[in-house]
């Protein structure tokens, strides 16, 4: 059975390359390729689902070496999977919300000229994605962390003839490679303490060293999974990466790719669980871009840069979650996949709408759609519900048990704080979901003719793109009731990360009441400001702190006068001192033998006569030197 | 006296002809001032010969005349096929050496 | 015979050397320092003639004849043979050329001769052991025992290098004729065709009070003519000017035959050719 | 004595050179052909040797360190004899060789036709002016040097031939500039022979000081063969006074410095690449540049393992300089040929940081870059010269949206570049990781200082690809060709090679790391051992 653990690879991989190489004569039929080949994926995922599930819990993780990758002295790199209850919890969300969204591009994608393209990056990305999750060690994690990246990259620049979204695309992919650089050295950290960097050997040697390399380990994880999770302070990229087709945003900037970092922290958790400082560190940084993320969405008008927003605040929640350690682990995955389900569903209906608008992103110039597209507002309500975590929805079990999780990270002032923190994202979350879905469903409608005066007329988008809305607006409704049926979700998963039942400060049922009514009063506000009275197309003024949020909190002014500029004048004083400096020491040197030997050739004046003085002068000297060398 | 002093008066002889070679312009007063600086050499030889009592340094004399005259002959003749081409004899005429 | 080139000098040597020495370094320095190439090259054989009287001083009969016979006698003839192809007249002007070329001259000449004394000086060549064994058998002989013994290559090789030189110098100085000898009659028509002078030149020297080819003969009105002189003296300008004495003898002339006769002829156009052959005197000038 | 394998694989391109310069002047393609012909030749004796080779060969006496040897005496005076043998890391540099120049010569197929100015077509009628011959004779000629020089184990013998190759590459640069100079042909031409002179003069004054110390080292131990100086070594009796073994190893390493650029000899590099046709600048930093690195291996490390370990620390702290400074100053640039070229010098960085971290992964992971940046290179330059060709100007700024007219181009300069940025499960990431763990694990700081050269790397080629291929469609641009059948077959190869070499680089490391292992003694060094183990 653990052979066709490749396929699970090789499905998507072979689909990216045939339809690469393929060429034009591919452009008919490429996107039904990629499609078939994700399902195929897909199918064996099941496959091996199944399987597992037939096996005891201690022979679940499965394993498959296919050959020695690097092998240099003590550093022993392998091509070899490892699917275990985690891995494929994450092969089983990747190929199957993969596989959904592929059948969606088909409609989204079906008037772009470059679709076979588009298709074989979706499949480049199935399998880099895949390669990530099933890898069993941390180097060949590394490949597919980058693979994903580069999927990511070649898909928000997907238009590349609009200068953004190269741009933007550019800018992922170099965020990213600062987050790599902490993966590397973690990596490196790994050999030189443990000789090794398969998750097995490193399991069993993390006991054996001291606390300070774990913590840095464990640091520089994070700083990975910052980068690849768009988290504080790496956070800036993904705003930007709504350049790309919705469908990606779906994919790859909302349920899968960015989640990488929470996996990569879970898969961690052994190293975590040995540093605390590391695991307080993941959890501010988790904190704090939950807060982050939702004052963002409150903010934007676009309507895929708020849900970006969300996805930022949502990883937040995982990240927190996963640095809570074994009592967070589980939750943290169980709203990784959750979130999966309904933000999909979420990006897949903002693209829908976009869709019937011409391509329109701004909510202000929506308003009243609900009327036009009845079944893309079904699907995008049932997950507007799930995300704000009403009672019931998916959302509400895995954030609810996040939250607790939090007000239990320890029983003095920090549990309040990360419990208050989530809290209050909670909150947050509740008023800018529905101060989405107001903006868009609700309302009276507000779009004009554009400027070509072409008035866009909102109409349902076709089958191929409704069905797999439907099929996430389900997961988004019965995923988190399912997987809290007497914990089976968490029972799941715990050989790998084990589990700790949380001990709140405050009782549970505290704790989601409050909840509760917190969603309440976030979703009673936004009414308050966006349903009773009109939206003003144009966008107000706002206070102090919405335009900042408007500007992604002026992070990316920061960037902009500090690394970008700065970086340009360094680039250019180094290419002045190249030339001037290194180069014109050796060019001067070369001038002053120019003019010296200049000098000395007035000396050959032609005449036979002075050439003569120098001989006999010098015939002088020589005989001067040998009678002195006789005198001394 | 010393013969020696032989010795001091080729060294003069010498000198000069140097200095004759280094001032004349004057191709043939060239040729004299080198053909001084020989005989001066033979001086020399003839007085070493004398002190050490050996006829060597005659016979080598003896050779440096024989190439001088040698040398007397071709040089002349470059001297006069010289100055047919240029009417002059001055050998700063002929400073092509430099390019 | 013997006695001389012992190894010790005897003071009549010493004398000599005193003597000759001086002289001979005058010589030198007039060879180099002599405006004319002519008087160089006699200073220079005065130099070499007081050396052939050293080489005998010394012991070296056989490179003393040699070198008046060689040397004095066959080079610096050869010297003067040049200089006289050349021109005697060619003294080239001793204003140097050359920046700074006649001091560093000076400076190195000098600075060579104090080296090279005071080289000779630290030496310490004291004794001397004399000729007088080494010459038992007769100069000549030894030299010559030694030439075809020892230094037999050496001498092949200055034979072959003689015979080189020889050819050498025939080689550079030979000049092929060209184009054919035109004849007398070829003369004669390009005179014609050109128009100048047909007759044979005149003679020099008429009146012939003296016979010497560097008179101009005068025309009918008492002017020399330059045609009647040969082409060299002409372009040396060794024309001897005798238009005033030619008319003092005239006038001396007919101041005898008046006495003779003992009649006064006044109107006689004398004056007139005077002033001219005075005219005529300033552009001729004869050798000093 | 058996067939002279070694020989022959090194002769083959040089008579192939005298052959393509002996076809007349009309016959121009027949000599393209020959050129490429003679370099398959070439490319399959190279294999042959590379199979022959037998990396696992126990290695008992210094002789048996050089297999497939050849040993006749030269210049007997001076000791100097004509020995080849290969170890691992040769054998690996020679495939490389071998197999890039069939690249160049192919994708130079046009590159020296001669100019359609009335001069050259007179001349080429009357058979005088024969460029193209030239062109491919000086490439072979390259070709036959650097594999004799891979190959020679003969201090001397490696001297001669490490300054001869200078010859042939003079010529090349300054004879066959780039035709799209930067601002006019004229000054085309005097920037070029600027850029041959400084290459000449840049390496000629490293050579001398190498010369002196190659007498300096025939002084002290009286032999130049590698293997009669290791077994002196091994028998004890070479001794060098440590102020002499360091005299003598700088003398060494500053020439490899300068053929290999290390900041601050480098400034060599940009004009040469930046002025020459894209072939010739792939010849230049694939193939000759990596005599410079190789040497460091093999000459500096086996003859100085004293002085190596002294000046390390100076060299690795000048190589982090090179990796980010190059870094930083590719992103500066303006013009794509000399962008690449700062780029190598960041590598080059790399891979002296790499054979100095004295670890079997660094000096492995630095062999390996030595391949793998051979053929990355190759690829990004040889597609960035078919660019530059099409449109005429090697300024970036001329450049943009092609991917929307040349889709294929753009997509293999999209794979060049992600090679050049070492992205993992291509060639170059195994070796940069390699190089990178192997430094870490000896000197940590280092390390981690030089994997800012990651993102930088990242930087410089996605900037290069975002404003030459992305964006609105530039009006020169608008008519480009995509690539031919022939750009095709050059850059096509090299792509999957990348790819194989990034999923399965095991057939080179076998290759490498005995070698490796043998020079790491030499130096007397062991790796060090994780902490976990050293804690037991």
């Amino acid at each position: 059975m653990e052979n066709l653990i490749a396929l699970l690879v090789a499905a998507p991989l072979l689909g990216a390359a045939v339809l690469l190489c393929g060429g034009r004569r591919l452009d008919r039929v490429g996107h039904v390729i990629g499609t078939a080949l994700a399902f195929a994926s897909f199918g064996i995922a099941v496959g091996l689902f199944v399987d597992m599930l037939g096996r005891s819990t201690e022979d679940r993780s499965l394993h498959q070496h296919l050959f020695s990758w690097i092998p240099v002295g003590g550093f022993q790199a392998d091509i070899a999977f490892q699917l275990d209850q985690l891995s494929m919890t994450f092969v089983l969300l990747i190929t199957g919300v993969g596989s959904l969204i592929h059948v969606y591009s088909m409609g989204y994608m079906e008037h772009d000229e470059r679709r076979r393209r588009f298709f074989a990056y979706l499949n480049l990305f199935l399998a880099a994605m895949l390669i990530l999750v099933i890898a069993d060690n941390y180097l060949l994690l590394y490949v597919g962390w980058e693979g994903v990246g580069l999927a990511s990259y070649l898909l928000i620049g997907f238009w590349q003839h609009k200068p953004s979204a190269a741009t933007a695309a550019k800018k992922a992919f170099l965020v990213n490679r600062v987050g790599d650089i902490g993966l590397s050295i973690a990596i490196m950290l790994m050999f030189t303490t443990f000789g090794t960097f398969a998750f097995g050997g490193v399991l069993e040697a993390t006991g054996e060293t001291g606390e300070g390399k774990l913590t840095a380990i464990g640091l520089m994880l994070l700083l990975a999974a910052c980068g690849k999770s768009a988290q504080v302070p790496l956070q800036s990229w993904l705003g930007d990466a709504m350049e790309g087709p919705t469908p990606v945003s779906a994919l790859i900037h909302a349920a899968t790719m960015v989640t990488a970092g929470v996996y990569l922290i879970v898969r961690s958790g052994t190293i975590f669980n040995a540093a605390p400082d590391a695991q307080l560190a993941v959890v501010i940084v988790g904190a704090v871009t939950l807060l982050f993320g939702a004052i963002v969405g409150c903010a934007k008008d676009d309507i895929k840069k708020a849900l970006a927003g969300s996805t930022m605040s949502q990883i937040g929640y995982m990240i927190m979650a996963a640095g809570l350690g074994p009592i967070g682990y589980a939750f943290a995955i169980m709203h990784l996949v959750t979130h999966g389900f309904f933000k999909a569903g979420l990006f897949l209906g903002a693209g829908s709408v976009m869709h019937g608008m011409n391509d329109e992103v701004d909510m202000r110039k929506y308003g009243g759609l609900r009327k036009y597209m009845p079944v893309t507002f079904v699907t995008f309500g049932l997950g507007y519900l799930a995300i704000i975590g009403f009672p019931g929805l998916s959302g509400f079990w895995s954030k609810d048990k996040i939250i607790e999780a939090a007000f239990a990270y320890d029983d003095g002032i920090r549990g309040w704080i990360f419990g208050g923190v989530a809290l209050l994202g909670a909150g947050i979350t509740a008023f800018y979901m529905t101060r989405v879905m107001i903006m868009t469903f609700f309302g009276e409608k507000r779009w004009q003719p554009d400027a070509a005066g072409n008035e866009p007329h909102p109409h349902e988008s076709p089958k191929s793109m409704t069905i797999p809305m439907i099929v996430l607006a389900f997961g988004s409704v019965f995923a988190g009731g399912l997987f809290s049926l007497n914990e089976a979700f968490v029972k799941w998963l715990e050989p790998v990360t084990e589990f700790h039942h949380p001990h709140p400060v405050i009782s549970v049922p505290a704790i989601t009441a409050s909840t509760v009514v917190v969603l309440l009063l976030g979703a009673g506000l936004a009414y308050l400001q966006y349903g009773r009275r009109p939206v003003p197309v144009t966008p107000p003024k706002g206070s102090l702190l919405t335009r900042a949020a408007r500007r992604d909190l002026l992070q990316d002014d920061f960037n902009h006068v500090v690394l970008v500029r700065g970086g340009e004048h360094l680039t250019r004083s180094l290419v002045y001192v190249d030339h001037s400096l290194v180069d014109g020491v050796v060019n001067g040197t070369a001038a002053g033998f120019g003019g010296l030997s200049g000098r000395l050739r007035r000396l050959q004046n032609g005449f036979a006569r002075s050439y003569a003085v120098s001989m006999f002068g010098g015939t002088a000297i020589l005989i001067a030197a040998t009678l002195l060398m006789r005198a001394v | 006296m010393n013969p020696v002093n032989y010795l001091y008066l080729a060294a003069l002889l010498f000198s000069i002809g140097a200095t004759g070679v280094l001032i004349r312009r004057n191709a043939i007063v060239l040729f004299m001032c080198v053909e001084l600086m020989l005989n001066a050499c033979n001086l020399a030889l003839v007085a070493f010969s004398r002190m050490h009592g050996n006829l060597d340094g005659q016979i080598i004399a003896f050779f440096t005349m024989v190439v001088a005259a040698a040398e007397v002959v071709v040089g002349l003749a470059i001297i006069v096929s010289l100055f047919r081409s240029r009417h002059s004899a001055s050998v700063d005429d002929a400073s092509l050496m430099k390019l | 015979m013997t006695a001389l080139a012992a190894y010790t000098t005897s003071s009549g040597e010493a004398f000599q050397f005193w003597v000759l020495g001086t002289i001979a370094v005058l010589g030198a320095l007039g060879t180099v320092f002599m405006k004319k190439t002519v008087h160089s090259a006699l200073c220079l054989a005065g130099t070499m003639i007081i050396l052939a009287v050293f080489y005998l001083a010394n012991g070296a009969y056989f490179l003393g004849i040699v070198q008046i016979v060689v040397y004095t006698g066959a080079i610096m003839m050869l010297f003067l043979f040049v200089v006289m192809l050349v021109g005697v007249t060619a003294a080239d002007s001793l204003k140097e050329t050359i920046k700074g070329q006649r001091w560093m001259a000076a400076l190195c000449g000098l600075g060579f001769a104090v080296l090279l004394v005071g080289g000779i000086g630290n030496a310490s060549l004291s004794e001397a052991t004399g000729l007088a064994q080494a010459n038992a058998g007769g100069n000549v002989e030894g030299l010559a025992s030694l030439i075809f013994t020892k230094y037999v290559f050496a001498f092949e090789i200055t034979g072959a290098l003689l015979i080189t030189a020889a050819v050498g110098a025939m080689v550079l100085t030979h000049r092929e004729r060209t184009e054919r000898a035109r004849t007398q009659r070829e003369l004669a028509e390009q005179r014609v065709r050109e128009g100048k002078h047909l007759p044979p030149l005149p003679a020099p020297g008429v009146y012939a009070r003296h016979n010497a080819v560097d008179i101009a003969g005068l025309l009918p009105d008492g002017t020399p003519s330059e045609l009647t002189v040969m082409q060299t003296l002409r372009d040396r300008g060794q024309i001897r000017d005798v238009s005033d004495e030619a008319l003092d003898d005239l006038r001396a002339l007919e101041q005898r035959s008046e006495e003779r006769l003992g009649r006064d002829e006044a109107g006689f156009p004398r004056s007139a050719a005077t002033a001219a052959g005075a005219g005529e005197s300033g552009k001729t000038e004869g050798p000093k | 004595m058996s067939f002279p394998l070694l020989t022959a694989t090194a002769a083959l391109p040089a008579v192939g050179a005298i052959a393509t310069a002996a076809v007349p002047a009309a016959r121009r393609t027949a000599a393209k052909w020959m050129a490429l012909l003679f370099s398959l030749a070439t490319l399959v004796a190279a294999l042959v040797v590379v199979f022959r080779f037998d990396p696992d060969k126990v290695v008992n006496s210094p002789a048996d360190r050089y297999q497939l040897a050849e040993s006749h005496a030269w210049i007997a005076d001076f000791g100097v004899r004509y020995e080849l043998g290969v170890d691992g890391i040769g054998a690996a540099l020679l495939g490389l060789t071998a197999l890039l120049v069939p690249f160049v010569v192919l994708a130079g197929w046009h590159d020296a036709d001669p100019e359609d100015d009335g001069k050259s077509k007179e001349s080429v009628a009357t058979g005088r002016w024969r460029p193209t011959q030239g062109f491919f004779a000086l490439i072979l000629m390259v070709e036959a040097m650097v594999i004799l020089s891979f190959l020679a184990t003969d201090v001397f013998l490696f001297y001669i031939l490490f300054e001869a190759m200078l010859i042939p590459m003079y010529f090349l640069i300054g004879g066959f500039g780039d035709k799209a100079g930067a601002h006019g042909e004229k000054e085309a031409a005097t920037q070029r022979s600027y850029a041959a002179v400084k290459f000449l003069l840049y390496n000629l004054v490293g050579g001398l000081i190498m010369l002196a110390a190659v007498i300096g080292l025939y002084v002290v131990g009286g032999t130049f063969s590698l293997t009669e100086i290791a077994e002196a070594r091994a028998a004890g009796n070479f001794e060098m006074a440590t102020n002499t073994e360091r005299l003598l190893f700088l003398g060494f390493f500053f020439a490899f410095a300068v053929k290999a650029p290390l900041w601050p000899l480098h400034t060599w590099l940009p004009n040469a690449m930046g002025e020459a046709t894209a072939p010739v600048a792939v010849l230049i930093t694939a193939v000759v540049d990596k005599v410079g690195t190789f040497a460091m291996l093999r000459f500096c490390l086996q003859l100085f393992p004293n002085a190596s370990e002294w000046a390390t620390p100076v060299i690795l702290a000048l190589a982090l300089v090179s990796i980010v400074y190059g870094a930083l100053l590719a992103v500066g640039q303006r013009d794509i040929k000399r962008l690449i070229a700062y780029a190598s010098i960041s590598h080059f960085g790399f891979i002296i940081m790499g054979i100095f971290a004295m670890t079997s992964q660094g000096q492995s992971g630095a062999t390996l870059y030595m391949v793998n940046h051979g053929i990355s290179t190759a690829a990004l330059m040889l597609v960035a010269g078919f660019l530059i060709t099409r449109r005429g100007s090697r300024l970036i700024a001329d450049y943009g949206g092609v991917q929307k007219v040349a889709p294929i181009l753009a997509g293999t300069f999209l794979v060049g570049s992600l090679a050049t940025l070492s992205l993992p499960g291509l060639a170059p990431f195994v070796s940069e990781f390699l190089v990178l763990v192997g430094t870490f694990a000896r000197y940590p700081v280092v390390g981690i200082i030089a994997t800012v050269g990651i993102v930088l790397g990242a930087l410089y080629t996605l900037v290069l690809y975002q404003r030459t291929m992305t964006g609105p469609v530039k009006e020169n641009v608008r008519t480009m060709p995509d690539l031919r059948v022939r750009e095709l077959a050059v850059v096509a190869p090299l792509i999957a090679l990348l790819i194989f070499l990034g999923v399965y680089p095991k057939p080179v490391t076998d290759l490498v790391n005995p070698a490796v292992d043998q020079t790491l003694s030499d130096v007397q060094k062991q790796d060090p051992e994780p902490e976990v183990e050293a804690a037991k």
